[in-house]
């Protein structure tokens, strides 16, 4: 294998990605098999880029999402994550950790009125548990927990009106 | 007095269709505009266009003086209100009138008489068209209407007088529950409405929602333009509309435009105007309720008619009489409504408002898009999130659904979340092919999945791809800018790798 | 064997219609591409893509070595020629066939015969159709041709034998022009095809072009979906094409059908194809020839029948037996196609190839659009400036008229001139809108106008109001990116200016 | 009337523009009668700008050709040519003319292959008379001149290919 890669989370299961070769013939190595690939970036917005990948064709749309991407394919959308080799390296080296804090904030994802707090201070969630309900566009929305852990901190309160992207709690 | 000015009291894809049908005969229209829709669509296709007030629909759409202000202003002789917002106000519709303006739309009375749901109830029955078995008035006595109710047996759906959009209702699935239940839907009606009257309604299990689309001519004779089948819904709202519905045959059909005819003609009504029936099991139908305005659903209809409704409504509003349009013998075809919403089906449907980075419809034979959005445009906090309505036809019902698969995987939206992959998986089950769908199809089914198919393999290995050549392209243009000092180091990059290649934009990995 | 993959051997807009419906049936689609088509929109919507060479035509669309080396490196099952580059060419047909492969077209021996000119006329004089009088062979002796030239009677059309694309014909006005117009025709015709044989047809004055649309099964039946007018033309393309004819009434339709089905039958016709004819002023009609392919123009023909044409091309290769389509007894409603090319007509018509900085199509019921670009798309030189097709239908030709004036002007292209504006002065023309068009409407109009209709005096004030808020704004922005110094001033500014006006976006004048 | 303003041609004539005011109330000075106005530029191309004026809506797509600005509107194009008075007041001052030199560069508006070239060194053309004919996107394309004048130089043969842009003749 030619050098260092990318290791490419693709809705959480892990792929290391290295680019190898020039011009014509282009080769990228995916979890060690290799694959005749060109791509073209369709705009420029950088937003729309299509791959083919041994022969086939996919155009794909990509956006930032917090610290992840957001991929979309035929109406469909897949989450992302990069890490640069090369990067992890250099981190690791300076003893700079890689994985993640424990710590999540959970983000208003729109602007509108909290109708209630679902959860208290301290409290243990799990995965999928209603926390805040957010009305927002004529409707009453739930905001759900990413992620297991204890509320470590509760910004909000029932009646206040939030920015999209304000913090409304803490999960460690 | 032929009208010449249409204002359009609506926003989004609804006052894009209506400014449409004015340009296609040749009316000039108005837009009004909330400060959240300054670059709105129909801003940008009307012929003149107003300002009426901050986002907030009461200061803006919902404001009746400000509308009608904006009408005198730019001297509209007339005003089309769309669904939703005052279209149903029969305050609206008096004011427009007396304004001395033309309304597109029912009369205030048949507005008023069909928005009480107790009189209309009471109309209904009174003409003979089945309802579904009920209180005939509004609860006086919570004891005595338990004694009636379990006559009719039990669940039972108690709904308020004035209710809409769920608000006031509460499934009662046994007696014990019946005084609780009563008092905190009364309850939530009078907070909702200032209205805390309550009626009750036998509970169907799994109908089907059909309804049937009528127009009344200005001689007070209604016609009916076939059904569609709108039973896909999610939290009371249509989420798939289809027509024809694969359970009404041409005597059904018959049945149900009739008593669909017997109701518009029995409430006076002039205008496009839709009947709502709910469907058992057997095929029974009972009258719901009438929409007296322009359905989000009135697509399918056009499609499988060849009519256009709202220049059906021009036509009738316009006051020289009207001659009802030419309809073929049978539906022509088969026709799939799919409301776009800017929701997140993978965060539990959460609204998703922001720019549209990326937008394009789809094309082709028999597919149609009706939308208020455009690429680079908005998709404001502040309304509905009803981005876009796909529309295909098929020459049956199967063709339909193939030309429907292509154009929701066709149809490309970048920088908000949206339900359009929600609609490829509905109309993959084979409950939906084989047209066996209640309405409570589309809650159970998003039980039952979390929505994650499997990811083909190929298409997993190119998702990696395009993730990590986004990311290194980042990590470059980032280094790129700190380092060069230029202005716009990306673009003259662009041209120089251009250049280098011999093709602008082409790239090879490397 | 079933059908699973198809190579598309074509580009643009037919290349995108074809996989449309490949995706609407479930079949996989290999594009093919030239250097110049790189992120064509084909490219983007198939499930294979492979390049095949530069964008010299014959390097790449019309060389029949790489496509077949394509279609066995995808293992594709089927090909799909498209219209143009090599839908006509029997050696290509037959190579596919000898390749192991299905072709999507009608049998090489049917395109041998019908482009053979001399050939395909005899046969069908042989079968009774009309022809256009003329010679019934090529001419090898001018002087003895000319005495019969003058019994049918002058102005005379030269045609060559092998011709196409209006190379190698001459109008011959009168007899003492026969022999010079017939050596220069001829050495034209040799230069062009390899090929000098010439022969002649009386040259009909003011003649309309109609077409019949045929499909013929593979048990050798044949059946006729009507005709499209396309008597609109340019330089002898076609622009404008309608079905129905303003001129065919049922008998002349089903006279007119039966002689198309008739010539298909004869020369073992299967597939798609159409049968064009010339109409004289007394409505009668004589055979012109016949394309061996799908036509550019084949949606008016899917509009007003429900059938899409490219899917029942691939049901009568697939070779399981084909049941013709259902069709309605007469055309459903009136469709209309617009050639949108990629020209300026203020500039003579020159093409215009570009960036597509804006592209958005127009919507609303009845309204289609075939394309192969998309905005930030390119419309490269190297092909025909055909970018896209608009397809308006109407319950009736008024109503289709009246959706697009409406359609035209919602086309929003920028980066490129189009055609856009020519075709909404066209069908505002009385002689249009009355029906009464030849195929010398076009050119005469042309000729008889500057396009400069008078600009309405509220336009010139909001046209020199925007151009000087450009003006304004470029010199605003070029100020600050000197003075600033920022890598991004232009945004920053933007946002810093929304935050002022509370709205993103939103100005008003200072 | 308030400042200075802008000289603004289109299609051939010329109008005087001078934005007033400011806030809700802003207005536009257009020869000499005012207007209520606003506009906003759609998106970030900064091609696609709305214009409110008096109440009509107007939705333009603006862009470069050469030194003039094309305006499309509902289809149609129209030429527009913008002086800012300021400005012209200045060079007026430094004896900077502004007024056309006589020289017209005629350019091949696309790539394509010289096939004849119509006029010769020295020859009065008048506007509207063929110049040179082009091939390109399968088709032969007429040249015509912008204006009338001589033909001052000649920078193409028969059989030439050329790029889109290159000077073909000039005009003076």
């Amino acid at each position: 294998m030619v050098g260092k890669g990318y290791l490419t989370e693709i809705e959480s299961e892990r792929h290391r990605v290295v680019f190898n070769g020039n011009g014509a013939g282009a080769e990228v190595s995916i979890d060690g098999d290799s694959f005749e690939a060109s791509h073209v970036w369709l705009d420029e917005s950088g937003q729309n880029l299509l791959v083919l990948l041994g022969g086939r064709s996919f155009d794909f749309r990509i956006e930032e999402e917090d610290d992840r991407l957001m991929l979309t394919y035929n109406g469909r959308r897949y989450r992302g994550l990069v890490t640069d080799e090369h990067l992890a390296d250099l981190k690791r080296r300076a003893g700079i950790s890689d994985t993640p804090t424990g710590r999540t904030a959970v983000k208003a994802p729109m602007p509108g009125l909290v109708v209630k707090v679902l959860v208290a201070l301290g409290e243990e969630v799990t995965k999928g548990q209603r926390l805040v309900v957010l009305e927002a566009m004529k409707m009453e929305n739930d905001v759900k927990a990413p992620r297991p852990g204890r509320v470590t901190n509760v910004a909000v309160d029932a009646g206040q009106p939030v920015n999209g992207g304000a913090e409304l709690l803490v999960i460690e | 007095m032929k009208m010449k000015r249409v204002l359009v009291a609506n926003r989004g894809e609804i006052a894009v269709r209506v400014i449409r049908a004015c340009r296609r005969i040749r009316l000039e229209s108005v837009a009004v505009f909330s400060e959240a829709d300054r670059a709105a669509l129909p801003v940008r296709m009307a012929d003149f266009a107003c300002l009426i007030g901050p986002a907030a629909p009461g200061e803006s759409y919902l404001n009746i003086d400000r509308i009608i202000a904006a009408a005198h202003r730019y001297k509209a002789d007339a005003i089309h209100p769309g669904y939703g917002f005052l279209s149903e106000n029969p305050v609206f519709a008096a004011r427009v009138v007396d304004e001395g303006l033309t309304w597109i739309g029912p009369p205030a009375e048949a507005i008023s008489l069909m928005g009480d749901k107790i009189a209309a109830r009471r109309l209904i029955t009174k003409q003979g068209v089945p309802i579904v078995p009920g209180s005939d008035g509004p609860i006086t006595d919570p004891a005595a209407a338990l004694a009636e109710a379990q006559k009719a047996g039990f669940p039972i759906l108690l709904k308020a007088v004035a209710g809409g959009g769920g608000k006031g209702m509460r499934l009662v699935e046994k007696p014990e529950d019946w005084i609780a239940s009563f008092e905190a839907a009364a309850r939530e009606a009078e907070r909702a409405f200032g209205d805390g009257r309550m009626y009750w309604e036998k509970y169907l299990q799994q109908p089907r929602h059909i309804e049937i689309q009528i127009l009344g001519g200005p001689d007070g004779k209604a016609i009916s333009l076939g059904e569609r089948e709108c039973s896909i819904q999610r939290r009371h709202q249509k989420v798939i509309e289809e027509s024809p519905s694969t359970v009404v045959d041409p005597d059904m059909r018959a049945r149900m435009s009739q008593a669909a005819v017997t109701a518009a003609q029995g409430c006076g009504y002039i205008g496009a105007g839709t009947v709502e029936f709910l469907v058992d099991r057997d095929r029974n139908f009972y009258f719901l309720e009438m929409n007296t305005r322009l359905q989000v659903e009135h697509p399918v209809t056009e499609a499988v008619t060849g009519c256009d409704l709202v220049i059906e409504q021009f036509r009738i509003a316009g006051g020289n009489g009207w001659t009802p349009p030419p309809l073929p013998p049978e539906p022509f075809g088969h026709a799939i409504e799919f409301r776009i919403y800017a929701e997140d089906p993978q965060n539990n449907f959460l609204p998703s408002p922001g720019t549209l980075s990326v937008y394009r419809e789809p094309q082709g034979p028999g597919v149609r898009v009706d939308s208020g959005v455009y690429q680079g445009g908005e998709v404001p906090v502040h309304y509905d999130p009803l981005i876009a309505k796909l529309v295909v036809w098929g020459r049956d019902r199967t063709e339909a659904i193939g030309r429907a698969q292509a154009a929701l995987e066709e149809f490309a939206v970048g920088g908000v979340a949206t339900t359009i992959d929600v609609h490829r998986r509905v109309i993959a089950h084979p409950e939906f092919v084989n047209g066996n769908t209640t309405t409570d199809f589309l809650p159970r089914y998003l039980a039952s999945t979390d929505g994650d198919a499997p990811i083909d393999a190929d298409l997993r290995r190119a998702l990696a791809v395009a993730a990590t050549l986004y990311t290194r392209r980042q990590t470059e243009r980032r280094s790129r800018t700190v380092g060069s000092g230029s202005a716009s180091p990306e673009r003259s990059d662009w041209l120089a790798a251009a250049r280098r290649e011999g093709v602008r934009r082409w790239s090879v990995l490397n």
